[in-house]
């Protein structure tokens, strides 16, 4: 319906800084991109990339200050949401834009049963919902919890990583969002998790044919699941394509650099080479 | 969770012990003891003295006195007043009220301007409220308890609106019900304020940073990102968790009950136990101090205790069921 | 704009003050009526040789003495509970404090046998207890009785005996009181005729099971504690307030039938902090109030907003002196309890007067009282007009008379102007004293800069109450003491200090025969007027007393701070007396 | 790590104006004998409650107004018109010695006598309230520093062991500082004030005792404190790594562990200073503090508890309890500065 009048979600020259005067940083500086309706993109960059800082400024949630939205437009479904009232905004938050963050232990309300964390939501954005339990209960079922029913009077502390990461999702699924912001989803839990969880996100990328924005310093678990890369280097895009050309063919030395770092397996053990800025900066 | 507690309030027996055989040590050791005002007064003959001695057990070495005090105390009985000549535990029912009276008004003082000012001064972070807060916490926080209660007592003398000090008017007997309790709400106002306020202070500057630790934790961005409410977020999400460690406070709250504040009851003629448990120290009436000292010690343990129960009450991550 | 802000402001602080007035209001609603009963006068009853008054009236005192513990005669050791048992139960005899006269009390009439032993009372006929109960010989008996019960160990029993012999006390019929003494006793009618008689139809049942000192405690109720005395007690708050309301059958009344007293009501507020008291004085909330010196200046600038007088009673009893320790014994481990160099400088006569001398008691009086304050030469305060001897040796400051006698006493300086004795020590020594009471901290320092003039070190020690009371009373380890006495009343009061084997004989307690020919005179001096009922004589052993402790200056007195006591306007009869309490004649106080 | 945290206490306005301030206090009290126009037992008993003496610009050099008592029953003076003292600089002075053994025999500034420099009136025996102020900031501006250097010891040394080690030793030191927890602080002071002062007859000693039972109280709750991040720093792999490379307890305690908890110790630290100068001034208050003739603000305060002081206005007397007031915020807001630098995430509360 609204793929017709252009992309999803179109990011022109967006421009983030932190702090003011001498202590200035530029954490996003003049990206662009876009990510269509039912496209999965993956932002890669290491930490302090701007990856994070440009996931969150699509509701605007960075605290200004320190944050300041000094240029550019972000086009959801064609309105700037740069330029929204807080009202209006937080009816984007959750509804058409949902977030998972990277931990989930942190990231959950300690003090707030599952069932209240998901309630919430629902409640917010889909008032027509008459069983609000119900709901959630489909929502922890949709994103693989057994016995749903009996998880909601839990608190996040008494679930293991990976369920609470689960509960993460189903939260955000809850709202029916139009665009899934996954920022490290997995980076903070084991490596047999880390694959469920994006089992997971494939499947439900499948099943409800949302977009997904997946941000991830690791090219090693995106193969799968992007269509599209987009890479950043200190808050600059620095390569953007599909993601199987960006992987095969590299522009970019830093993309490359990032490429190696993820070990093959069967590959021959071999030292992970470390990022050389000034060697990147230099070929750049 | 039945078992923790059982086991803490059993721990509590030694500790008991240990305290008490400390201070009576102290007690004992510090030169002189409950007769020296009278033997400081010329007309008192000094067969008078040795036999008041006798009489109270003071001429025995100080493990025999300590064993019958323990003994006496353990079935219940907190010896007599040397000065008052009545039963500890009268004695200190007297006064109990007062002071619980005058704790609870302050705590609750004190929560009712911490707990808003705190979270006002957080969520509107180095605006010029939160500047001023600051400021009128530092000061708060700096002048001397004794000092502020002097200026209340002259502020009192000088405006005429409040009593300069006590617990009741001297027509106090007759008024009318209405009247009576009103006459000790109005003694209660300055002390409430004087004593509260540090506490206000301190508890503002806790629930502040709380706020602000919270704030910037992830589950808030959570909320936000889920478009939950600003208000909501900070009344419901980041308010509920920054209030946890003023809630276990509160256990720390009931230690102090009936402790009374000394200085602060003395300058306002306040007749609290503070006053009566200072004085009883003061001319070393033994049994008063022993008694105050158990019953402060109980309070604190039981507070502790109290304290840990609470917190795990309010936070869900915590129990104690191993 | 300023300004204006400010005006704002204060009509807002009005405003707030306004609402709380309003929500005071209730608090202020009309008094119940004091509802009062008038039984028949008693047939002996005292009229009073004033004008008539009127009833009505509350009078409100402040007590900074914390409330009383007790109301038990027998249990009682500090001022404020004898001061509030004084107010209930009546002695046989009163002390006018005005002319301080004998004067009847229950008794109304006495008589001394000729060899002076002998004292009979006759008591008022058709007195009753506050309660209804008749007053009669019985009681005073059972008084007695209670006080010599071993029992009951309190601290009259030895008042009350001559050598350990107790006051043979007979029931001639139901209104005479026999009394006979083993020997002489001077100060009988004052000391035994003016003490308190317990009602025995409200005590025997304790006395009875043995828990007599357990009775009329602070919790007792109201009216279990009967009273022979002006007022009753109508309620009592531990800490806070105690309320007297008139005994029905007191047995005082005018010259046209009313009973006194007149007052509705007489409250006795407790304090722990002098400052809430005078600030409630000072703004008219209380009817009297004792001033220090300090504070005289301040509160009277309120005398006419408030319609208070400050009277100046003259001199107080307090009686301010330093000593050094003459205690020529040594302790348990053969350890002297005074250095021996230093003793011989502390039994000298002449190094005591020069340190008399150069002590500033002038400079303290103006500096630190305010210029209210009296200097002191002997054991008596001015304040004692019966007992005081204004003929005393005299110490005035002068630092040159004070070398002069140094120099006499084979001391010398040396160039920094340090002291030295004969034997080329420095003379230095440590003064103790308590460290609860300001103006003696004061005189402490001023005493010790004094003595830096002349050449010598001391050394200041503020130790707490007990551990001084220790030191000079058990351990006698300590050089130099300073302490306060309240004086006053008979000399007897004074026999364990001026008798060598006193127990609070300071400079050498507990001698067991006087070290010197001055103790040995005063030893005679004090027995001799114990010994005998003639005023006159009495006075002067007494005084020679005074003279002899003036010349050899065990103690050197120091000052005497001046008293002050602010009283409404509003009463008729107010009558101070040079020392006690104001309100030995409340029963006659009424509204102008 | 300690140029470092100066650097960046420098760096912010307010810990750079609380830094500067309170070192001047510091270096004013440890000079106090050479800027003091008088010892602190001077006394001028024709001076009592003396005003602050005006010092004006006069005949090009600076001079003291005299005065006159006018009222002598309320310390009343007025200055008399055209009557002056001029300040002298570097002035001669009875000897004493700076520090107990450099004899000095000037002060920085004086009058002659008989005309009295009161820069901040004098008290009720006519001793300069300024010269007072300076020597007693010795005791309040020290009991603090004194006090958390004793706790911190013992705490660092029960704690760190208790936590170490672990076993019979953990239990005994955890149970007594439970005990001394167990008390309620102000009983156990009064209880301890009363036992101990007999070992203390000298009035300087008693500010000993006084630290030293304020910093009874305060060691337990530090020791355990010390024992917690101990342990949880015990299982780290640097411990294990001190302990296979063979150093002793001790070694490890001192090099490894200590530099962990210092910007724990250095926050507490900071923030427990105000306890120890309103804990002195309330002992003060109840007459169990510092004692004549030493002085400290507690002490200066507390003797003028006294409504003469507001109602003749003898507003200088006060000076102490600004002294106390002034002094305990600079540490308060130094305290917290201290505290954003090293632990930025504001775990540290006290």
């Amino acid at each position: 319906m609204t793929s017709v009048s252009g992309p999803l979600l179109k990011v022109n020259n967006l421009q983030v800084d932190f702090g003011s005067g001498d202590t200035v940083t530029h954490a996003v500086n003049d990206i662009s991109f876009q990510i269509r309706d039912g496209e999965t993109v993956a932002i890669v960059g290491e930490s302090g990339s701007g990856k994070s800082v440009t996931a969150l400024s699509l509701t605007r949630l960075l605290p200004t200050p320190p944050a300041h939205y000094v240029g550019g437009e972000i086009l959801f479904n064609g309105r700037n949401t740069l330029a929204l009232s807080e009202n209006d905004l937080r009816k984007v938050r959750g509804k058409q834009i949902a977030y998972i963050f990277q931990e989930p232990g942190t990231s959950l309300n300690p003090v707030f049963t599952i069932e209240y964390q998901i309630a919430e939501a629902i409640q917010l954005h889909r008032p027509d919902v008459t069983d609000v339990r119900a709901e959630a209960i489909r929502a922890l079922d949709l994103v693989g919890i057994r016995n749903p029913a009996q998880r909601l009077g839990d608190y996040p502390h008494q679930l293991s990583g990976g369920m609470q990461q689960r509960v993460m999702i189903a939260m955000a699924l809850a709202c029916q969002p139009k665009l899934l912001v996954a920022d490290e989803p997995t980076t903070a839990l084991d490596v047999t998790i880390q694959k469920q969880i994006m089992d997971l996100l494939r499947d439900i990328k499948v099943k409800t044919g949302m977009s997904i924005m997946l941000i991830t310093h690791n090219f090693g678990i995106i193969a799968d699941i992007a269509d599209r890369v987009v890479v950043m280097f200190r808050g600059k895009i620095v390569e953007d394509g599909p993601t199987g050309e960006v992987l095969r063919h590299p522009k970019h030395p830093y993309t490359r650099a990032l490429i190696d770092c993820v070990p093959k397996l069967g590959a021959k053990q071999r030292r992970l080479r470390a990022i050389d800025h000034a060697e990147i900066e230099a070929s750049a | 969770m039945k078992t923790y507690i059982l086991r803490r309030l059993l721990l509590m027996i030694p500790m008991l012990l240990g305290v008490s055989l400390l201070v009576f040590v102290l007690v004992y050791i510090s030169p002189g003891n409950y007769l020296d005002a009278l033997k400081a007064q010329r007309d008192i003959p000094a067969e008078f003295i040795a036999k008041k001695e006798r009489e109270l057990g003071l001429d025995r070495p100080w493990y025999v006195q300590y064993v019958s005090w323990l003994g006496r105390t353990v079935r219940g009985d907190f010896g007599e007043s040397w000065s008052y000549r009545i039963p500890v535990a009268e004695l200190l029912a007297q006064r109990a009220p007062a002071t619980l009276a005058l704790s609870l008004t302050s705590l609750v003082f004190a929560w009712a301007i911490a707990v808003p000012l705190g979270v006002f001064a957080a969520v509107y972070r180095n605006s010029i409220f939160d500047k001023l807060s600051a400021l009128s916490a530092y000061a708060a926080l700096s002048i001397p308890e004794f000092f502020l209660a002097l200026l209340a007592v002259i502020f009192a003398s000088q405006w005429g609106v409040f009593p300069t000090g006590g617990l009741s008017s001297i027509d106090h007997d007759y008024l009318s019900p209405v009247g009576q309790l009103w006459d000790y709400v109005h003694h209660l106002i300055l002390p409430t304020i004087v004593l509260g306020i540090g506490g206000a202070a301190g508890l503002m500057r806790v629930m502040r940073t709380n706020m602000l630790d919270v704030i910037q934790s992830e589950y808030v961005m959570t909320a936000r990102a889920k478009g939950v409410p600003e208000n909501v977020i900070m009344f419901r999400h980041v308010l509920r968790n920054a209030i946890n460690p003023l809630v276990t406070s509160l256990g720390f709250a009931f230690s102090g009950l009936l402790s009374g504040a000394v200085l602060v009851e003395n300058v306002m003629n306040y007749p609290g136990l503070g006053q009566l448990i200072f004085q009883a120290f003061m001319r070393k009436d033994r049994d008063v101090v022993m008694a105050a000292v158990i019953i402060g010690s109980s309070m604190l343990i039981i507070g502790n205790l109290i304290a840990d129960i609470l917190l795990a009450w309010v936070d869900p991550r915590i129990r104690y069921d191993k | 704009m300023p300004s204006l802000r400010l005006t704002v402001l204060n009509s807002l602080f009005r405003g707030v003050a306004i609402t709380l007035a309003a929500l005071l209001i209730p608090a202020c609603s009309p008094r119940q009526k004091l509802k009062r009963e008038f039984p028949p006068l008693p047939k002996d009853v005292d009229i009073i040789t004033k004008p008539p008054g009127r009833y009505g009236g509350i009078y409100i005192n402040v007590d900074p003495g914390g409330g009383p513990n007790t109301f038990n005669y027998l249990v009682a050791e500090d001022a404020t509970s004898m001061g509030a048992i004084g107010t209930v139960l009546e002695g046989l005899v009163r002390r006018n404090s005005l002319t301080e006269e004998i004067i009847p009390g229950l008794a109304k009439s006495w008589e001394v046998s000729p060899d002076n032993k002998t004292y009979t009372f006759h008591l008022r006929e058709g007195v009753k207890w506050s309660d209804g109960a008749p007053f009669s010989a019985d009681d005073v008996v059972f008084t007695f009785a209670c006080i010599y019960d071993e029992r009951f160990p309190n601290r009259h029993a030895s008042d009350y005996s001559i050598d350990g012999k107790p006051f043979k006390v007979e029931k001639m019929d139901n209104l005479t009181v026999r009394f006979i003494t083993p020997d002489i006793y001077a100060p009988f009618l004052e000391m035994v005729g003016g003490g308190p008689i317990l009602p025995k139809h409200a005590l025997q049942k304790f006395a009875d099971n043995g828990t007599l000192m357990k009775a009329w405690n602070i919790g007792t109720h109201p009216r279990e504690i009967v009273s022979t005395g002006m007022f009753r007690i109508a309620s009592f708050k531990p800490g806070e307030r105690l309320v007297y309301e008139p005994n029905p059958h007191y047995w005082r009344a005018d010259n046209t039938g009313q009973r006194l007293p007149y007052l509705d009501l007489y409250i006795t507020k407790f304090v722990r902090d002098q400052n809430a008291s005078l600030a409630a004085f000072a703004t008219g909330q209380s009817d009297s109030e004792g001033i220090t010196p300090d504070n005289v200046e301040w509160v009277r600038r309120g005398e006419k907003a408030h319609n208070y007088t400050v009277h100046e009673r003259g001199p107080s009893t307090v009686c301010n002196f330093l000593w050094f320790n003459q205690n020529p014994e040594k302790d348990k481990s053969g350890k002297p309890f005074v250095e021996p160099y230093k003793l011989k400088w502390f039994q000298d006569v002449r190094f005591r007067q020069a340190v008399s001398h150069g002590i500033n008691r002038e400079g303290i009086i103006k500096g630190v009282l305010f210029g209210r304050g009296t200097p002191l030469w002997g054991p008596e305060t001015p304040a004692n007009t019966k007992w005081f001897n204004p003929d005393l040796q005299k110490y005035p400051y002068s630092p040159e008379k004070a070398r002069e006698l140094l120099k006499l006493a084979g001391f010398r300086w040396n160039e920094a102007g340090e002291l030295f004795d004969s034997a080329e020590n420095r003379v230095s020594f440590t003064l103790n004293t308590n460290q609860e009471n300001p103006i003696r901290q004061h005189m402490a320092t001023v005493f010790k800069e004094n003595m830096k003039d002349l050449g010598i070190e001391v050394k200041l020690q503020l130790l707490d109450f007990g551990t001084f009371v220790k030191k000079i009373g058990e351990s006698y380890d300590y050089e130099c003491g300073m302490l306060g006495l309240t004086g006053g009343g008979d000399p007897v009061g004074g026999m364990s200090v001026y008798l060598s084997s006193g127990r609070m004989h300071e400079w050498y307690p507990n001698q067991k025969k006087p070290a010197t020919a001055w103790e040995a005179r005063i030893d005679e001096l004090m027995m001799k007027q114990l010994k005998t009922l003639n005023l006159a004589e009495r006075k002067k052993y007494w005084f020679e007393v005074q003279r002899i402790m003036s010349e050899q200056l065990p103690f050197i007195y120091l000052i005497t701070p001046n008293s002050y006591e602010g009283v409404k306007n509003r009463w008729e009869n107010v009558e101070i007396p040079k020392s006690g309490g104001i309100t030995w004649n409340l029963d006659e106080y009424y509204l102008k | 790590m300690t140029s470092d945290l100066l650097h960046q206490i420098l760096r912010r306005r307010a810990g750079a104006f609380c830094l500067v301030v309170l070192i001047l206090f510091y270096v004013a009290a440890f000079f106090a004998p050479l800027l003091a126009p008088y010892a602190t037992s001077d006394q001028d008993l024709t001076k009592t409650y003396h005003p602050p003496t005006g010092v004006v610009w006069q005949e090009g050099r600076l001079a003291v107004r005299l005065y006159k008592l006018v009222d002598p029953t309320c310390a009343k003076y007025e200055a008399e018109p055209g009557q002056f003292a001029p300040i002298h600089f570097w002035v001669k002075a009875p000897t004493y010695h700076f520090l107990g053994f450099i004899p000095v025999s000037h002060r920085l500034f004086g009058v002659e006598a008989p005309a009295r420099l009161y820069l901040l009136g004098s008290d009720e025996t006519g001793r300069d309230v300024f010269s007072r102020l300076l020597y007693g900031s010795r005791v309040s501006l020290t009991i603090g520093l004194i006090g958390i250097l004793i706790t911190t010891v013992i705490g660092l040394t029960v704690g760190g062991l208790a936590g170490y080690f672990g076993g019979v030793f953990d239990s005994v030191a955890m149970r007594g500082t439970e005990l001394i927890m167990a008390i309620p602080g102000l009983y156990l002071i009064i209880a301890l004030r009363a036992a101990l002062a007999k070992y203390f007859d000298d009035s300087d000693q008693i500010f000993i005792l006084i630290v030293v039972i304020l910093s009874f109280i305060g060691w337990a709750g530090t020791a355990r404190v010390i024992r917690g991040l101990t342990l949880s720093l015990r299982n780290r792999p640097f411990i294990y790594a001190a302990e296979a490379l063979g150093q002793g307890p001790v070694t490890i305690l001192w090099k490894h562990l200590f530099p962990n908890l210092f910007s724990y110790l250095i926050v507490t630290s900071m923030l427990s200073i105000p306890g120890y100068i309103l804990g002195e001034a309330a002992l003060s208050f109840l007459g169990i503090g510092i004692q004549e003739p030493s002085t400290s603000w507690g002490l200066m305060l507390s003797q003028v508890q006294d409504l003469k002081v507001f109602m003749l206005n003898f507003w200088w007397l006060l000076t102490p309890g600004l002294a106390i007031f002034i002094t305990v915020i600079l540490f308060n807001v130094l305290g917290d500065v201290v505290r954003d630098i090293v632990d930025p995430k504001l775990k540290t509360q006290v």
